[in-house]
């Protein structure tokens, strides 16, 4: 029975590793990420370490997704991609 | 490179490392059945200085000298993130807009916060005894925290977080630890040694100094996580980029650097 | 089942890099860090599991039962809060390397060559 | 106090040091927090030297074994043979000389964070020291990430700058990258023996034959190891960072935290994978020499190529990586302690180049060898120490670096007999080039170098001055710490106690089975002897042949500038520096992938 519950949750953690990857949007890879904590801290549970779940669910679906979203929130605030120079420092350019 | 290239040299190198690391796995011992000599050992360990989490044990006893490296790896992140996150010379500083929020929003996130706080100290109490600790307490507890930023705004926020504080905090935790360190050495054992009377197993005090590290590993990952998440939500919200500029007041950074991060508590 | 968990792990790792690898946007890449990391999580678990092993935590159970490996668990506990600490300084460095190049798609940094 | 109970302390003072400053940082004044940071380095100093002599006294090879804690073979344990605990004290000698240096030199610290920066200093020397004593698998690899998490942060220290932020996140990403790898053949190992200490390990590998596990566990853990050490094809991300770091932060980086990776193979192999369960001698040797060998071509021709003058001394790094890990590949007593003198002496003038590379940066806002033609004529000091550090980088005798460059390559003649000619061409060209800037930029000799065409795959030197202003004159310490070091570099090839000491060390650390039970069971084993790097008539004759062709080489490039010819022959490799991270990532897998190749005949 725990053998059955362990392959699904590899299952799924591998699964949710490879959308965490696919997904080349941050704020859904973050959310993806999210949920591969979860898995991840679902894995640990079954493997009997009840420890790593806790550190994995309070870090891994909790504190890098939201700095994920903090960060992605910073360089998206104005509109544009950038790159034309425009807003970099000036005095920098030849 | 062009992006092809790039992944061609990934695929070469990903086969060889596939190839390397599947015959491994076929030589590992089957998943499930082979104990390890030293798992055995930390568990005689643990249960001979009266620790009934023998992670714990592991953690802030046996293998207390990685931990102190551990903490010290996220106290420089922390002053790294200080330092990268400061605000530069020529940025600007602007005071976020009071955010209107859902009252049902509010009032869950207001009646989530004492319970989170608890759970995060009951967690970080705990520690020897039962799954969790410092480190698995401390982020519960700081994140918590920052509940209070869906419940309000920011401003409230900032208001209950004096990062000073906090940012001794993270500094109080790590020098308790390496002092608990030296105070072995003082009492003539080797550093980090567990000088403490060990308690009664599975109770709150069992476990000598694996207790002190634990509250002082939780003192430093609480502090830290705050001061972390702050700089994060520093630059998202306040900080302006440089030539940003939508005629809102603002403060500039002045010629030195940082930005002051902490106004005075309201 | 023998080898099933070592052989996820190894997947992980190497979805992780291939991220890493064909990344346009260096908070994903971030992301794909954090991924791969992940794969020590589970490979070091894998290793220490033990068929009908409890938690190696004696509050209520009996000090001579059967444990899982209790050492890899403290190494990955100290693995996870590495993985932290580095994912929040690389943010912290794409967030200022975005208001200095603006722009945070490798393809775009062009300031170190040759 | 018993000698054992220093060596974690030599770990532990500067993390105090480090929460001291960042508690009180904030009301310090700057003047009083760099004091405090000197004092708690130069406390760490003293104390990783009392461990040196004592565990170097000649007599019995014994040398102090401390298990934290008090957990015998159950904790993590300490081990100060005389290499480890050597290196300890180079990394805090040089913490306290860097800690001077930017006393008087770094930019305005951050506001209300004074103490930050000492701070970061003091926890990267705890990392390094601790890298340099453990005896523990596991723990190598908490201090690998702690030396990796600092290095990154300080790395990225200027933050209103462009460069040093791209080059601190490719080092973090490919650092922590190459970590992660460790981690996984740290686990493969666990899974095999139950057992985390090296000396561990290795017995009970030594109960079985080697297989694929054992060989992908060498793979692995190595692969993390030679990402520090910057070997081909691990080591793009060092020229990006070493050459955009803040100076004193440079001086560490390429003076000590490279050449631990170097040390971390040699030490992990000696101790967990040398015996007949590990990997075998020939083919370790194979692996290692080939890399060694295409991480110093690769190095000295990248390194002459740079305008750039601390990417130049970046990419010497690079070369002179490739040279130590060549004296490592030969597994010989020799070897190891010939290159253990190479990298003291190489720290002290790869440290100092750097120094006179800051002064100029403060000065003239820029590091570029072509803008610079001439201008530094005005600085005779610092010229002649950058021209002394030239030819103490080629291995002039008697230069410590020079004796070490002599032991290494007599060692590395007796595995191949091109070997000695490869470290005379490597040293040569990098000398070369540090002299050929030295000659354009202090004297303006020859013709003024043009711009070549714009667009070619080149950094050019324009940087941001460290400190608040320009400087216009140039503080002591700016001076005096370069020349110091200069002179200690001096001193180690010249003291005959020098060398028979490194000579014992690198017996002490080949000697498998005597570190084995010296840790685990406490019994002290004789040292074999072995002859100390001494100065031979063929070694001071290679040496000068080295300066010789460096001064040659140097001349002949300010004389006629412009190679178009061999500029356009190496473009396609200096294109492969191309600042991606996702090529850097790709040539770390390939590289991990090359490395299997190089060993993968061992498994029987």
């Amino acid at each position: 029975m725990t053998d059955v519950l362990i392959v699904v949750a590899l299952l799924l953690v591998a699964g949710a590793a490879t959308a965490a990857v696919l997904n080349r949007d941050p704020v859904r890879q973050a959310l993806v990420l999210s949920f591969l904590g979860l898995t991840l801290a679902l894995l640990f549970t079954f493997l009997q370490a009840p420890d790593v779940a806790l550190s994995q669910l309070a870090v891994g679906s909790a504190v890098t997704p939201l700095m994920i979203l903090l960060t992605v929130r910073k360089v998206r605030r104005r509109p544009g991609s950038g790159g034309d120079g425009a807003d970099k420092p000036a005095g920098r350019e030849r | 490179m062009s992006s092809r290239v790039r992944l061609w040299v990934f695929l070469v190198g990903a086969a060889g490392f596939a190839a390397l690391f599947a015959a491994a796995c076929f030589d590992l011992p089957a998943f499930g059945t082979v104990p390890h000599p030293y798992g055995v050992r930390a568990v005689h360990a643990a249960l001979s200085h009266h620790t009934a989490n023998v992670i714990a044990s592991v953690n802030f006893d046996l293998r207390a000298f990685d931990t102190l490296g551990e903490e010290s790896i996220l106290f420089s992140a922390v002053i790294g993130t200080v330092v990268l996150l400061r605000q530069a010379r020529d940025e600007h500083r602007k005071d976020p807009e009071p955010a209107t929020v859902h009252p049902p929003v509010r009032r869950f996130a207001l009646l989530t916060l004492p319970f989170a706080l608890l759970v995060g100290l009951y967690v970080i109490a705990h520690g020897q005894v039962s799954p969790g600790g410092g480190f698995q307490g401390g982020v519960v507890t700081a994140t918590a925290l920052h509940l209070l930023y869906i419940a309000a705004d920011y401003r409230a926020l900032e208001r209950v977080r004096p990062l000073t504080l906090y940012e001794i905090g993270e500094a109080a935790g790590e020098a308790a630890y390496v002092i608990t360190g030296f105070a072995a050495v003082l009492a003539g054992s080797a550093f980090l040694t567990n000088v403490l009377p060990f308690g009664t197993l599975a109770t709150l005090s069992s476990g000598g100094t694996a207790m002190v590290l634990n509250a002082a590993v939780g003192l430093e990952v609480t502090s830290g996580i705050v001061v972390l998440l702050a700089r994060f939500l520093d630059q998202a919200v306040e900080i302006e980029d440089p030539g940003e500029d939508d005629g809102s007041p603002r403060h500039t950074g002045g010629g030195g650097g940082n930005g002051d991060d902490e106004r005075e508590p309201a | 089942m023998t080898v099933l968990p070592y052989l996820v792990a190894g997947w992980i790792f190497l979805i992780g890099v291939y991220g890493l690898v064909t990344s346009r946007d260096l908070i994903h890449a971030v992301g794909c860090l954090a991924v791969t990391q992940s794969s020590t999580y589970v490979l070091l678990l894998a290793v220490g599991y033990r068929n009908g092993g409890t938690a190696p935590v004696f509050a209520d159970a009996p000090t001579n039962s059967r444990v899982v490996d209790p050492v890899v668990q403290a190494l990955a506990l100290t693995d996870i809060v590495v993985g932290a600490t580095v994912t929040a300084l690389l943010l912290a460095l794409v967030v200022q390397l975005r208001k200095r190049h603006g722009t945070v798609d490798p393809d775009a940094l062009s300031e170190l060559k040759g | 106090m018993d000698t054992a109970r220093l060596l974690p302390l030599v770990v532990a003072v500067p993390l105090l040091g480090a929460a001291v400053l960042v508690a009180t940082g904030r009301r310090l004044p700057r003047l009083v927090s760099d004091i405090v940071g000197c004092a708690f380095a130069a406390a760490t100093a003293a104390t990783a030297l009392l461990v040196l002599f004592r565990a170097g006294r000649p007599g019995p090879g014994t040398y102090p074994v401390e298990w934290v804690g008090g957990w015998r073979r159950v904790g993590i344990v300490l081990v100060g043979d005389p290499l480890g605990a050597g290196l300890a004290a180079l990394v805090s000698l040089l913490v306290v000389a860097v800690l001077v240096y930017s006393w008087r030199y770094f930019e305005e610290p951050p506001r209300r964070h004074t103490g930050s920066f000492p701070a970061l200093i003091l926890v990267f020397q705890a990392g390094m020291c601790g890298f340099a004593l453990t005896g523990d698998l596991f723990n190598a690899f908490v201090f690998f990430e702690l030396m990796g998490v600092v290095a990154y942060a300080l790395t990225g220290f200027r933050v209103e700058e462009p460069k040093p932020l791209q080059g601190a996140l490719a080092f973090g990403v490919v650092n922590s990258l190459g970590g992660y790898v460790t981690l996984l053949g740290i686990t493969l190992l666990y899974a095999r023996t139950g057992e985390l200490g090296f000396a561990q390990i290795g017995r009970r590998l030594d109960t079985d034959g080697p297989d694929g596990l054992v060989l992908a566990a060498f793979v692995l853990v190595t692969t993390g190891l030679l990402v520090k050490a910057a070997a081909v094809p691990f080591h793009f991300w060092l020229p990006d960072a070493h050459a955009v770091a803040p100076t004193p932060v440079c001086m560490l980086l390429s003076g000590v935290m490279v050449e631990l990776g170097v040390y971390g193979v040699a030490r992990v192999y000696w101790t967990v994978f040398s015996g007949p369960g590990g990997l075998s001698h020939p083919d370790f040797t194979r692996a290692l020499l080939v890399l060694g060998v295409l991480t110093a071509l690769l190095g000295a021709v990248m390194c002459w190529q740079q305008r750039h003058l601390k990417r130049l001394l970046a990419f010497s790094t690079v070369a002179h990586t490739g040279l130590f890990l060549i004296g490592v590949a030969v597994l010989t007593p020799e070897g190891i302690s010939g290159t253990a003198l190479y990298v003291l002496g190489h720290a002290g003038v790869k440290a100092a180049l750097f120094a006179c590379a800051g002064v100029l940066l403060d000065r003239y806002a820029t590091v570029d060898e072509y803008e610079l033609f001439g201008r530094a004529r005005e600085l005779p000091a610092v010229g002649v120490l950058f021209a002394v550090g030239g030819l103490a980088l080629c291995g002039l005798p008697p230069f410590g670096s020079g004796l070490g460059k002599a032991a290494a390559e007599e060692a590395a003649g007796h595995t191949a007999g091109w070997l000695p000619a490869l470290y005379v061409l490597v040293s040569a060209v990098t000398g070369g080039a540090v002299l050929r800037a030295g000659l354009r930029i202090f004297a303006g000799v020859g013709r003024r170098p043009r711009d070549e065409e714009e667009g070619g795959p080149e950094t050019t030197g324009e940087e941001e001055p460290e400190t608040r202003g320009r400087l216009l004159r140039i503080p002591v310490p700016l001076l005096a710490v370069p020349a110091a070091l200069l002179a200690a570099s001096l001193a180690l090839g010249v003291i005959p106690a020098v060398g028979s000491a490194v000579g014992r060390a690198g017996a002490l650390f080949t000697d498998t089975g005597g570190y084995r039970r010296t840790v685990l069971d406490g019994h002290a084993t004789a040292a074999p002897a072995h002859p100390p790097p001494h100065w031979q008539l063929t070694g001071i004759l290679l040496g000068l042949l080295s300066a010789a062709l460096a001064i040659t080489l140097a001349t002949l490039a300010v004389r006629r500038p412009v190679h178009t010819g061999t500029a356009a022959l190496l473009a396609p490799v200096r294109r492969l520096q191309s600042g991606h991270i996702g090529d850097y990532v790709a040539w770390l897998i390939a590289g991990t992938a090359l490395l299997t190749l190089l060993t993968v005949p061992g498994v029987r």
